[in-house]
Formats: C-alpha cells, structure tokens, sequence
C-alpha cells in the first residue's frame, strides 16, 4: 500500500446541484495504485483555515489515464472552500490511502448499499465489477432521506448494476432505509441470500442495521466507515472505531489504516 | 562548485548529551507513529533524529472516541496514550524504526507512579537502538498520582520533576530528554528542576489542556471531554515558553508546538531551540519535517549562520 | 403574537452581584475603548453590561509599539494598559458610558501595590455611575510585585488574590469581578480563592502569554517582546478552565476567549458560564456583540431554554 | 465622523500587473462620508484566515454614484485572497474611517509627494482637488525603488497634476529618493515654499526625509502614516505612534483614530 503526496492540477469541478459536487484530477500514480473503498486527505484551505485535510473517497479512477474523481457535498468550511476551487488550481492531495474492499469471489452476486453520500466510495466498486471479464448481478440499492438526496442512481445503472432506491420520506422508490429495502429485497423470492456479498457505505446507524440485517440473512459483507480524521495515515490514533474480535476481546481500530473498510460484523455497533 | 564550498561551512548538526543530531530538526512524539507511516513521503536519514510515540510498559488502549477535533488553527487531541506496550514496541517497532541510520528518541510515561518510568528506562538502557530517552512526564491525557494535590502531571510540580529525573538518571546513562507542560505557572522553574536533576536536555510544549462543545448536539467534541490543544494556535505561547526556558537553564532545548513551515521552525531557533520537533504539522504535510529540513539550511546560507546555535545569537531585540 | 408570547417566556437577564445584566454578553476589558467607539455600530442596549478598558490611578503611557501582531487565528497585543487614568476617565469617558442605561463594569489595575488597587475601588464605590468593579490582576503586560517569587501576577498566587480581593471588598459595596489569568496550573485554586475572599463573580480568561518572532527581520513581532495572546486560537483553553471553574465554584463565571461568533460563545454558556464577554471578535466585526445577543436569544428559542442558567444543565456529557 | 459597517458587492478587481490590483464597490453612505485620507478595514479572509482586517486607504471616490476604488499591492495571505476575489462576491468592510487630510486654503499650491504605494490616497486628494472650482497648482511627486513600481502617474496626469518622477534605481524620472526630489523641486527658481502644503504618503523613512526637507524649506504638510492595526476603529490601542506635542512632550497618538494623517512635524520621527 504505497500512498502518494501531490500537488495536483483541477481539471473540473461540477456543480451537480443540491450541495454536490464532482471534482476531477489526473495523476497516473495515485490513479495505478487506488483500488475501490481507498480514500484520500485533500487540502481544502486557504492557509490555516480549516486546519486539516478532509478525507475524501475515490468516488471513480481510471488506471488508464489517470483521472480521478471525487464526489462531495458542502457540509462546511473546507468543503465549501473546495467547491470554489476553479478548474486549473492546485490541488494537495495525499493518497490513496486505507484499506479498500476485498472483491468479491468470482461469480458471487453483489449487493451495493449506500445511504445518502454513502455512494461514493461504492461507485468506484461498481465500475471495477462492471469492467471484469466474468460477469456477475451487481444490485445497487440506494437509499436517502429525500429524491434530491438520492445519489447518482443513473451512473449506478449505466454502469451495469440494477438499481433499487428508497427515501426516508418515500419521495421517490420505496419508503424508508435502505437497510429495509435490504431486508425485503434479500427475502425476495428467488435471492439466495448466501450467493451474495454486502458493501455497504453511509452514515453510522445505516450501517449499523445493515450489519444487523445481513446478520439476519447470513450474508457476508463489508461497510465502509467514516471517523474524525487527523492524520489520514495511520500515525495519529485519532480515528479509531471499537471492535470486538473474534475472540469477543475489546480493542480500537483506526479507520484510516486498518479501515475505511470492516467486514461488517467487525464494528462493536453498541459501542459507537 | 562554489556552493559545495560554502554548503560545507554549514554545520547544521547539534548535540543533546552523547547523542549527535545531523539536523536539528526531529518528530514530536505521537504524532509521527512508529516512522513506517511516514517513509514513504521522504527519506527519514535527513532528520536529526526520530521520537517514538509514548510508550508504557503494558499495552494500553488509550481513551474513547471520538479522539481529536479541529479547533481554529489548532486540534485537539485525547488519544489517551494507545500504544502496544514495551515488549511488543521493542520487537515489532523498533527494527523498522532502528533501519534508517537515524537516532531513536524514545518517548516513556508511566500509567502509575515512578517505579514505572524506570523499569522503562532500564529495559532501553540495555536496548542499543534507542540512542535517548524522552520522560513524557506532560501528557495531558493520563492523571499521575506523584505530583502534590492540584497538579495532575509531574511535569506541573518542579519537586517530582526532580525526583523523577533523578530516579530515572540513576539507572540509565543514555541521554535523557524531559518534556515539559505548558499548562504551568512558571515553566522555567520545571526546566530548571529536571536541569538540575540531570536532564540532557528539556523538550517543550506538550499540549496545552482545551475543551470544545458542539453547540447543535451541546456536546464536547472529544469524547474524553478534555483534551490537548497542538498545532499553529499554540505556537506563540510555545516560542515564548522556549525564550524563557533556554535563558535560564543550560542544557539543550528541543523547541516545539505549531511548527507548520520553514519560518515557524526558525522562531524556535531563534528563541533559542537547539532543534525543533515537527508535530501536528506532519499531519497538514507528511513531508513537512523534510521540507524544514531544506528550509532551514537554506535560511542559514542565506543569513550566514555557520551552525545552528548562531542562530539563536542572530536575534535582534532591544532591553 | 405566537412568538411574543413564546419570546417572553425566554428570560435572558443574569445577575452578578446586585448588577442584572439584562443580556449574558458584556465585552471584554481593553477590546472596546471606552465604549463611544462602538457606538455608531449597534445599539449598545442590547448588552448586559459595557466593561471599560483597564484604568489605573495615575494616567498610563503604555509599552512601546508595535503593540499588536497576527498569530495564527489570534493576536499578540503589548498595549500595556495605556489609559487617561481614574481622573480623566471619570470626567471624559464615564459621562458617556452611563449614557445608554447599560450597566457600567470598570476594570481597574495597580502599577504598584494594592493599595492602589484600594484607592481605585475607593473613588468608584462613590461613583453612581459605576455598577461594578473588575479587578484586572490578570494583565500579562504588567509586572506586579506581590505576588510570591515566581510569579509575576496577582492572578497567578491564590493568597495573593485572597489578599487584594479582600482589601477591595473591605472598602466597597460594588459587585466585584476577579479577572483571571489562564497563565497557571491550577485556575480552579484561584478562582476558589477569589470566592473565598467575597468576590461576586470571576471573569476568564485574560490572554495567555505568547511571542512570535518574524524570521527574516530576526526580530520579535511586538516592542515588548512578550504579549498576551487573545482571539479563536485560545478559546479551547478559555473554555476548559471556564468548565474547570464553574464545577468548583458558585459565584457566576463570566468567559471569555476566542469568542467570534454565537455558536462559540454558546460553548461558553454550555461550560457553565453565566454571560460571556466578547474580546478580540469585536475587531473582526465591531457589530459582533450585537449578533450573538441575537443569536443567544434564537438558540435559547429554538431548544427551548427559558433562561440562561439552564444552558449549562443542557450540557450532555458522559461521566 | 460616522463610520459604517457594510456587505458589499465587488464591481470589479482588475489586475494592473506588477502584483497591483484596482477593486471596486458600490457604498453610497461610505462613499457620501468619506474624505480624502481615509480608510477601510477589509475583510480579506476566508473565515479565520487570515483573522484580523486589513487597513486599505480610499483611492478614489465618488460621492455622487457610491463607487469606492481601492488599490493594493499583493503583500501576504490577505492581499493575496483579495486579489482572488471575484466581481459580484459579497465584502464585508468598515469605513470610511480616521481623519483625513486637512484641505488646502484657497489658492494655495499642492504638494502631492508619494513613495510607492502611497500614492494610493493622494489620488482621492487628487481629483478632489481637480474638482474644486477655483483652480490652484497641484504637483503630484511620485517615487518607487523602479520603474514599474511607479504609481498611477498617467491618472494623476488625467486629474490635472503635473507630475514629476524619481526612481531609486534611475530607471524612470530622477535617479534618487523621492524626498530629494521633492528638495530639488522646492529650490528650484520660481518657487516659493511657503505658497505651497505638502501631502505625502509612503514608508516611513521617506516621510521621514519629506518632513525634514519641508521643515528645511519651512513648507506645512501633512503625511498618512501606516501602523498594525486590529481594530482600525480606536478601540484597541494597538497603533500608536510616538509624537512630540508642542510643548515637546512625548505621547503616543493612534494612527487608526488620531491620524492616519498627521502635520508633518508630529511623528517623533527619531523615535519610530
Ligand atoms: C474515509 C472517509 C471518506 C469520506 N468520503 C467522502 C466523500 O467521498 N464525499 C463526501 O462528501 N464526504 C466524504 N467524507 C466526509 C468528509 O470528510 C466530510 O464531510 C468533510 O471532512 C467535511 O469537512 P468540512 O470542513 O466541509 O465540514 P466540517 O464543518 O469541518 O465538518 C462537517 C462534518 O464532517 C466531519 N469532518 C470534518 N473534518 C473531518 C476530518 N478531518 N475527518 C473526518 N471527518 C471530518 C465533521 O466531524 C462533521 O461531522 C468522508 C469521510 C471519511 C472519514
Ligand atoms: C491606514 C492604512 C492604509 C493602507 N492603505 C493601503 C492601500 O491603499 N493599499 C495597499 O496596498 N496597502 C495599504 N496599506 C497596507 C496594507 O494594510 C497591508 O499591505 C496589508 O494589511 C497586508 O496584509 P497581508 O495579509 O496581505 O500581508 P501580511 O503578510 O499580513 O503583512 C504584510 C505587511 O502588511 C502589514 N500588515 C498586515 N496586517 C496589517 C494590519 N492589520 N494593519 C496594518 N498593517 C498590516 C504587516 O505588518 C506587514 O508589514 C495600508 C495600511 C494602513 C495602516
Ligand atoms: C495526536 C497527538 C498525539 C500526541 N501524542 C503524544 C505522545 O504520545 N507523547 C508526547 O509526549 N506528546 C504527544 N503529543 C504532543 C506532541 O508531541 C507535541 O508536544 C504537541 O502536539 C505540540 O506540538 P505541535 O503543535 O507541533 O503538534 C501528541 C500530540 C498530538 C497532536
Ligand atoms: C488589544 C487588547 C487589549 C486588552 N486590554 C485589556 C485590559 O486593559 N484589561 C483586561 O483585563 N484585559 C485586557 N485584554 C484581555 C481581554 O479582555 C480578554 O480577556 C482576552 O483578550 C481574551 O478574550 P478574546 O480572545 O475574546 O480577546 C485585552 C485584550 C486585547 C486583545
Ligand atoms: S487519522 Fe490519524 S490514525 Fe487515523
Ligand atoms: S487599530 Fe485599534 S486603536 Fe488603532
């Protein structure tokens, strides 16, 4: 896992309404070495204000030629700051970092489950699954609070995967979570729930009841996390999440190192 | 060719006890893991030396999460001192960390009371990698029980400073590095307590104790409430603590708190640093130290500042 | 009419000693003049109270400029308690501060000795004008010389404060503030000193001590070399010892540091603050005071706080 | 004198090369209170970055229309995300703020004498002076270290001044300091100091050298001086300068309230 330090130049960054945005560089080695679930820490700053880098997800990434794209939402001062960043500027970037998703065995159906930005990291898995040469089912269901919260449901189709989608206020696709679109979807007459694997991303209690959903079911699966993030590299101790291992001993694990991905019975739910 | 010449006026080593620093520039503790995480952004060899993360003698879990928030300009901190433990640090960490030519400063602290600060120290007296040894007698994140009543940390009472550096001195002869708090009175009288006690050197600040509460959730951002503010916020109240320290006593000063570039790092030299500890910076940078190191090497061909302590004689000031 | 009726039932008034303040927002000493400068900018009504800059007995020249420099996400100030002294203040600035029908806090210091200190207390308990007394023993720009070795402030030695505060209490009926000094080990020992010895509230905190030094001119940023450091930068440390405090003492806190905005003075409240005082952020926006009685009142609206004593009880936290 | 506390919008922010930059607002109460002299304290920042204001004097205005011109130099982080600043942002600034130059009598010669990005309130001066009805000599004096740091000297042209250059390095005008330019002009025949006021603004050693030239020739005048300021609204007392009052005793007086303009002969100049 070799991560690169960088100063990159902007190529676009797309204003995709509702407080999102897609921003797009080229760097061929950070691009080479990114696989699905990997993050990056972005200087969105002008000086010392914010402070730290922001994690973001490689939302997509070509090895080919290097591009890579960043999927993000305002929720304050960096991230507003990134979003006025024009098409040429410099970017510092540091990446790709963490561990990503193992893929799947070949063959095996997969179930993508984001809730609300949750998608972005899983967009870059969506792609990887639909550029393999053995085809597979590829389920994207994703789930927001609201239709305009819903998060790039298209690029999921067009990019192979069959999308089901559900808001919390039913505004568009079935009402309520995702992890309950989960849940019927994996009693759906016909799905052998063990035939699949679970990635899901979103906020902390979505995945808490997709772990307690896929659980249920018996179905093997992985969730990308979110936590504060100082350092980004393993270094600080401040991005730790409680686990409980297979021994059921208590322990904290950092989300940048030894994460952004668990398997999803990893996290002690209870506990965060 | 005429560069050459003049590049080999410049002595940019300096010295705290036995050990030689190539640089004066090194990590501070905590906040540059165990040195793997960072060989990838820069060749550690040009750094005059690297401090570990604080080490206990068990295996510790450190405190509860969420462990650092971002403050203006600055972030706190309370990861509680999570680190594997002696035993596990000297056989998984530090062959990695002893592979780079670079000295090792250790960081120690004790979870209880002095006996544990030495059995530290006498098992790395026996350990030929670490070349000093750094008493993290400051950490705002742990309560000692040794200090006198409204201190919670040794290195608040100048009396257990002395004690334990005494204590620590008798069993070990590896340069001794003690690092102080900012959360004190009258720091130069700490600095004069381990000085005396038979310090190497001392290394200021830690952190400064700070709180901070989400208005919308009326919560405190860390979950352990309180915890330690780092970066360039603190870097005044640092650079002053420095200026104090390093005209009263006379061993080596180890200068740092918000050093974010080539500038903040001299303020420390020039206040009278024998060498800088790059910090929270290395998370804004993780080839900051790298960049400092260049930096200063060129302020001081620049400047004319044959070796690093002229750099302190340089400053300009009236009274 | 709804929302009058809910608006009414939000009590925002705090009391300090007989004083009611009829906001939680005064502002700190020293960051707005003598109030006329603000004028133009709100209505100063809307404050609690309008605390002046430090007077001193005899008129003060202050410390050699530059006084003031940028820090990152704060300030150095070395202004040095520049001021027209008690006299010239009671017939030029006082005129116009009573004129708004705010509560009037005069913060005071001595050059010397208490006695001073009395003398000052003394012609203000005669003046109606005057609705309380703080005592600046906090100011990190002026040296005093009874406090024990070591310690350069009042603020720093808790027999020291018990002493002046005292004697202040002795010749005044006046609500008493003690101002405070975050430059200690123990802010809790003397604030519980300051209660002891009968003052009505404790303000905190004064700035921190600091220095910068720019690199390329060699020279310390501001003419008295050392200044105190105000502004964002410090206010995690302004709020710990502000929630340090008020869990130890039942005279009112008032807090301040770093205060830039509503959301940072509500940290303040939810500590355990009973009004805030705005310092440095009346130079980032002049209106700021104004803004966050605004913002105080919506947020007390919004999560339904119906008055500011229950902010701090709404405080979630784990232990 | 009333100062406001206003958003505006940015009309434009033209780069005049050479790190220079023109930006202008609309603000019809500051610019219907604003005098010659003033000054703004501009919110350069994003957020609390940098933290404090930033000092910048009135170079143009028009009391009729609301339009304020300021100049600046691109200096550090302030100036720097200033200059970034698009037309249409919002700017928050305060002003017109301190005292402003005293006004000529009737008939009497001007003196304009500028060192490098000093002229930038002289040219307010300037054209309010052009714009008196009765007519008098205005001589606009301006120095830089070179030639493209020379300041406006064409629009000072254009608003009826005769203008006389000097440059450190000889590239452009008299080789030499302004202030010996300024000394040359007062002996040259014809001239008769008294007739004349002097306005100066620039850096200190060279209002320094202005205010010994004219106490030479005995010529009144007036400079703007410069100090740091926080507050920029007399609260702080952080600004001071030392000056000599006339019974020659010492005081500090505040550049950001007291001046920024001051006779010539009050900065204890020896001190400073
Ligand atoms: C591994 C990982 C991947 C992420 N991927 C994406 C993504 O692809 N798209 C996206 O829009 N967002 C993503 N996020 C979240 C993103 O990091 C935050 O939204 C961003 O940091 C907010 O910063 P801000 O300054 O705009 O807002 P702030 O006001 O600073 O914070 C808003 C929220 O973001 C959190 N946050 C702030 N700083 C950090 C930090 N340094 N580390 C972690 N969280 C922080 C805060 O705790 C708060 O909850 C990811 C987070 C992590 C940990
Ligand atoms: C009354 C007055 C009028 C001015 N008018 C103009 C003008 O019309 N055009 C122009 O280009 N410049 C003007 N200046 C200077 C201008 O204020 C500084 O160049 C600017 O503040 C630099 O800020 P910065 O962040 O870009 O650079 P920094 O790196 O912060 O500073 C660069 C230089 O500017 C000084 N400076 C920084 N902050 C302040 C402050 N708050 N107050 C005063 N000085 C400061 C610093 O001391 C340093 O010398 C004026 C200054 C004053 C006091
Ligand atoms: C995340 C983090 C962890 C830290 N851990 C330690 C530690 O284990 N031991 C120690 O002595 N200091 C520790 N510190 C303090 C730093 O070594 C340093 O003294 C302090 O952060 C000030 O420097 P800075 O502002 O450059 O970060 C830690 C600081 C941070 C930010
Ligand atoms: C320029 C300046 C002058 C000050 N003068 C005084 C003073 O005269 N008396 C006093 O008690 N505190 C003085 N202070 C301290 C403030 O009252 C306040 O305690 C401190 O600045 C922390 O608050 P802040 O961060 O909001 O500014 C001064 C602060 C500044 C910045
Ligand atoms: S963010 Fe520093 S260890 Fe994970
Ligand atoms: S800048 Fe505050 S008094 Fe002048």
């Amino acid at each position: 896992m070799k991560a690169f330090e960088k100063r990159v130049r902007i190529i676009s960054n797309r204003d995709l309404k509702h407080g999102r945005f897609i921003l797009s560089f080229r760097d061929k080695q950070i691009a080479g070495a990114a696989s699905p679930g990997q993050f990056l820490m972005v200087k969105a700053s002008s000086g010392l204000f914010p402070l730290l880098r922001r994690p973001f997800s490689i939302h997509n990434c070509s090895g080919k030629n290097g591009r890579i794209d960043v999927l993000y939402e305002v929720k304050g001062p960096g991230s507003r700051l990134l979003s006025q960043y024009p098409p040429g500027r410099v970017l510092e970037v540091v990446g790709p970092l963490g561990n990503g998703f193992s893929l799947p065995e070949k063959g095996r159906g997969v179930i993508l489950v984001a809730g609300g930005m949750g998608a972005a990291p899983l967009f870059f898995l969506a792609s990887r699954l639909a550029a393999e040469r053995s085809k597979r089912r590829v389920y994207a269901l994703l789930g927001a609070c609201g239709k305009n919260r819903l998060c790039r449901p298209a690029e999921f189709s067009a990019a192979g995967c069959s999308v089901k989608l559900s808001t919390d206020d039913g505004s568009c696709g079935s009402a309520g979570y995702v992890s309950g679109l989960l849940d019927s979807f994996l009693n759906s007459p016909g799905i052998i729930p063990s035939a699949y694997v679970i990635y899901a991303c979103g906020p902390r209690p979505m995945l808490q009841a997709t772990a307690f959903v896929a659980g249920k079911f018996g179905v093997q699966g992985y969730c990308s996390l979110e936590a504060h993030m100082a350092c980004g590299i393993g270094a600080c101790m401040g991005c730790v999440i409680p686990v409980r291992s297979e021994e059921g001993r208590e322990a904290y694990k950092r989300v940048c190192q030894d994460g952004p991905v668990f398997p999803l019975q990893e996290p002690d739910w209870g506990k965060m | 060719m005429g560069e050459d010449v003049v590049m080999s006026r410049i002595r940019t080593e300096v010295r705290i006890g036995r050990m030689v620093l190539r640089t004066p520039v090194t990590v501070a503790s905590g906040t540059f893991g165990y040195a793997s995480e960072f060989s990838g952004f820069f060749d550690l060899r040009v750094l005059g030396a690297v401090t570990t993360k604080t080490v206990t003698l068990r295996p510790r879990k450190g405190n509860v999460p969420p462990r650092t928030c971002e403050t203006p300009a600055g972030m706190l901190n309370s990861v509680g001192l999570e680190n594997p433990g002696i035993e596990v640090f000297l056989k998984e960490k530090m062959p990695f960390l002893a592979g780079h030519k670079v000295p090792v400063i250790v960081s120690i602290a004790s979870e209880s009371d002095n006996r544990e600060f030495i059995e530290l120290a006498r098992r790395l007296d026996h350990c030929r990698e670490a070349a000093a040894i750094e008493l993290n007698i400051s950490c705002p994140n742990i309560r000692h029980t040794t200090a006198r009543p409204g201190t919670a940390l040794i290195a608040q009472d100048a009396g257990a400073t002395y004690r334990l550096v005494r204590a620590v001195r008798a069993v070990t002869k590896k340069p001794i590095i003690t690092k102080l708090s900012p959360n004190v009175t009258d720091i130069v009288s700490i600095a004069a307590a381990a000085e005396e006690a038979g310090s190497d050197a001392v290394a200021l600040i830690n952190t400064i104790t700070g709180m901070s509460i989400d208005a919308s959730s009326r919560k405190p951002r860390i979950g352990a409430v309180i915890g330690g503010l780092s970066g360039p916020a603190i870097r005044p109240v640092a650079v002053r603590m420095v200026w104090e320290v390093s005209r009263k006593v006379s061993i080596p000063v180890i200068g740092m708190g918000g050093i974010c570039d080539t500038d903040s790092a001299l303020e420390f030299l020039l206040a009278g640093a024998s060498a800088v500890a790059v910090g929270t910076g290395n998370f804004l940078k993780p080839s900051l130290a790298d960049e400092i190191v260049k930096g200063i090497r060129e302020y001081m061909r620049a400047n004319r500042f044959g070796s690093v302590s002229m750099l302190r004689k340089g400053m300009k000031y009236a009274r």
